[in-house]
């Protein structure tokens, strides 16, 4: 054992939400310590950051013990939460859904584009308003399959 | 004037043009792609929003993303920068449509000279030399063969729809036309859509000269001077300079007004180079012409003071022209290198992440880039990350200023071919400006 | 001309000078304290070496290390920079002594422009108008009191060894002058070795106007035009500008000349600067001369395209003047900003290691620095970290285009004075020209 | 593990959010503790790394057994191992040198500097050729106060 091991620790643990680790070898010891706020992030982000300060990603908690499903937009455009102005929204918090269910509408350039849930399960989290502009990549909707 | 713009583009020339913005005093919207997520141009920007994921064809080349992005953003105006979609008479309509302001020329314009058949016929029809070649486009290989040897061997094969040194065959051989033709159709059709082909005459001994335009759309057209971009490497240019050693002020004026005749003629808007073949006897071709702004722009800045970006979106603004053809005076020589992250040797591009990053400084060294120390670079987008150019009274100066910054320069982490910029830079043959579109085959 | 130069400074300034030696072709040698072991100036240079501890009087004012240091590496020139021994004539005179060029003016000319009360005396007699005050050094309180009842309040107290905006004592009041006398006398002994003072009058609105000239030592006099240094912060520039906005071509012409009088008269040779306090009423006073490159001389570069470090070395080098006044023509507006280590509200100098340090770029950007990611800006020596300097066609222009730069310029992990320079240069104040040597005091 | 393991872990958790670490060697522990707050460094933080490769300063072994003292010079200039080109060197290797006494000379500008011993001992390693140039603080002699 030597300084490297110690790098090299310091390497793994980079870019984790581990916030403490020991190591012990006599009668053998491993202990580690992960954050409560338990927000992961990838180690290429961390390299990828840059001179000013890095918007965190909006993320989905995936280190609860349920497995959330995070529904993203395709599209760069408006988000609608129901097929017109004076029609009642596609899902509410709460709705049961099934997989493949048109849940809401990005318009871009005036194309309607459904988003269908990804997954059957019931609409956790809304986490657009109707009208709100989303970028490529944004969560729409949180779906709970288990809920 | 805008209020705010959009810029569909990436790397350092979305950088060039947010700083022009700023400058401006316009809001300028950076779009991204996924891989680009941590890049500079999105830190630059006042607002930013990603525009699909990392391939350019999802995010940089999607129109319909673009343009809902510039309408949720509330942009007025779209620039296209260089590549991606600059050169799409599509696009520009397609934004036109949408309300939204594009900053190049008229979409007639962008099909005219996009289209380089057509493009050639209607130069020639003009009466400005074209280089020598066919006005139709290929049919079949008995075709081929029967315009070479009407125009005689060495022949180029270029796509009707490339440009910009893409899609490029040489034929030194009349065998070869046959299965050259095959392999250029092909390829022709995946990169621009289109397996029309035509030839041209191969000049083995050439200089690349073209002509820097500004024309406002009421009719002026102001020519800036030429940029000598012989130092090519696959057909890419290199290293430009600006002006040419090869070109004095009588001929200057020649190829100028060839260049403004040209666009004057159809009264083009926008920015735009007319580019030249210049042989030994000084006699200059018509190549083709480039309808939106150009990666070796700044070489033209330094000599001339205008700053052809503020120009650019003045003009689409809907301003006249604020500089007539008496105010250009070149003064003292400019030079750009690329630097490109790639294996000097292979040309392989080279990613990963740039450990330290330190860019020259001091006096007449401008730097366009958008690296810095932690940088990584994807091997998504194109190998440019950087365009070092300098400025000096004379040639010879600027040479050595070239070669001062060049050593200045730390990229660690990834390859670049700053080492063959170097050789070149640091040659005989090339101080004493023996230069050609071959030269740099001695140096690989 | 030379084959080596040795350049007895450190930081920006060290670095401009190795630049221009490079361009040259000369090789350079970096000297540097134990605290600058890792500074950029040691890592450009084609060779170092280390002169003493960190501390600068046992280092870069240390005389004999600097010329045994240029012995040991055989230099057969040593360049001062600015600050340190750059005005130092014993200096100068044991350079030459030991057979190595000093570049810089003879020392006699030094010599009588580091006296301030010298200066006067001459400038006075070759008739050009010096701010009024005393030609004698003050004696005791009551001769103080006598020349302040002759020339009137208010008054400034300089030390007849100062210079460059140090030792600057400003009286309001007759009673204050008894007390000021004795601080003033004991700072100047201190920082100047020489308790001498001298009295002139104190102007509340005027602007500080200063001739770039260059010197061939042959009768060879040129005037490079003014800078305009009125932003000054505790009597340090902090902004400076060519051209100046009260100067139209008619003053120019007679500041010029005014400068030019006095430095040729002497035969000067090398770069200097003439300082003049310029009111409202386009009456312009001598105030002193520098004889050795200044901080700011950038700004002239950019608006000639005239580099002037190389033509100090040149000139030097015992080469003729290359330029005539004729050549020398102002071209748009340049403006330099000083960023400072410091607190912008404090101006406490900020020491520390600097995590992130992105200089800005794109088009008429110069960034003339030293620090990088990871540098450490120690205590020993002063504040100036980087010079950013930009030019543009007009001086609106280039006020926009530094605030884009300075927006751009990250530098991580100390305090500099950057958000002031952003609040000065976004003044409506600033914008319209409203300046004066009194005009920062309403920002901070 | 000496001085410059610590050192190097000192280098090694600089801009990290670690605010703990333990290393043991007999029979090997390794811990660390990270900061709860889990603040994830920036890129830039990380990059600290020199624009060109510092060149490490000549430095004399201080970690063995034995603790030997280096005699640095004082001022920049040449090297003489000897009064004169005529004379015999000061000192040789395995010289006895009593503190102050001169061992050597550097002459800067025709001064003569005499460089003394810094602690009685033996000359152990005579770093510079007579004639040779030197900087300030480099190493012209190592002694071994124990020799």
């Amino acid at each position: 054992m030597d300084v490297n091991d110690v790098k090299e620790l310091l390497e793994l643990i980079e870019g984790k939400d581990i916030i403490e680790i020991e190591y012990s070898h006599g009668d053998k010891k491993i202990r580690i310590v992960r954050s409560s706020s338990g927000r992961v992030k990838k180690a290429q982000e961390v390299q990828q950051a840059r001179p000013a300060e890095v918007q965190p990603e909006a993320e989905v908690d995936t280190t609860a013990e349920k497995l959330l499903v995070s529904v993203n937009s395709p599209f760069v455009g408006t988000f609608y939460c129901a097929p017109s102005p004076s029609e009642k929204p596609f899902v509410e918090i709460g709705s049961r859904v099934k997989k493949g269910q048109t849940i809401g509408i990005v318009e871009a350039m005036k194309l309607m584009n459904a988003i269908e849930a990804d997954a059957d399960g019931s609409v956790k989290q809304i986490l657009k308003k109707d009208g709100e502009p989303v970028e490529f990549g944004e969560p729409l909707f949180i779906i709970d399959p288990e809920g | 004037m805008f209020s705010k713009v959009l810029v569909a583009n990436r790397g350092e020339i979305a950088i060039r043009i947010i700083r022009a913005l700023k400058e401006l005093g316009i809001k300028s919207v950076a779009v991204y792609s996924t891989a680009d997520k941590n890049a500079l141009h999105t830190q630059l920007a006042d607002e930013k929003i990603c525009i699909g994921s990392a391939q350019s064809k999802n995010s940089y080349l999607n129109a319909p993303a673009i343009i809902s992005a510039a309408q949720i953003k509330g942009a007025d105006a779209i620039h296209p920068g260089y590549g991606f979609l600059s050169e799409d008479p599509g696009f520009a309509e397609v934004c036109e449509e949408a309300g939204i302001k594009f900053i190049g020329p008229k979409p007639e314009d962008i099909e005219l000279m996009g289209n380089k058949l057509k493009a050639r016929e209607y130069v020639d029809k003009i009466g400005i030399q074209v280089l020598p070649g066919t006005f139709q486009e290929i049919e079949d290989e008995q075709h081929a063969i029967r315009i070479a040897k009407d125009i005689g061997l060495p022949l180029v094969i270029k796509a009707a729809e490339g440009g910009g040194g893409r899609g490029i065959k040489i034929i030194y051989a009349e065998d070869q036309i046959p299965n050259i033709i095959k392999i250029a159709r092909a390829e022709a059709k995946m990169a621009f859509g289109s397996a029309s082909l035509y030839i041209e005459k191969y000049f083995e001994k050439v200089r690349h000269i073209e002509i820097q335009i500004i024309g406002d759309g009421n009719g002026n057209v102001i020519a800036l001077g030429e940029r000598e971009c012989s130092i090519q490497r696959r057909h890419q240019k290199f290293i430009e300079e600006s002006p040419s050693i090869a070109v004095d002020d009588k001929l200057r004026n020649r190829i100028n007004d060839a260049a403004v005749k040209i666009t004057r003629h159809i009264n083009y808007r926008g920015v735009g180079t007319v580019e030249f073949l210049l042989d030994e006897k000084g006699r200059f071709y018509f190549m083709e012409m480039n309808t939106r702004l150009q990666v070796e722009h700044p070489v033209t800045e330094f000599v001339t003071g205008i700053d052809i970006v503020a120009e650019q979106i003045n003009i689409a603004g809907g301003q006249r022209m604020s500089l007539s053809q008496k105010d250009i005076k070149l003064r003292g020589h400019a030079i750009e290198c690329r630097i490109n992250a790639e294996d000097p040797e292979t040309l392989v591009p080279s990613t990963g992440t740039i450990r330290a990053y330190v860019p020259p400084g001091g006096p007449w060294v401008r730097v366009d880039g958008f690296a810095y120390s932690g940088y990584e670079v994807s091997p998504y987008y194109d190998s440019l990350i950087a365009k070092l150019i300098v400025w000096a009274e004379d040639r010879d100066s600027a040479i050595r200023r070239m070669l001062r910054a060049l050593d200045e320069f730390i990229i660690d982490g990834i390859k670049t071919n700053i080492p063959l910029h170097k050789k070149i830079l640091s040659s005989k043959e090339f101080l004493l400006g023996n230069i050609s579109t071959r030269f740099i085959d001695k140096f690989v």
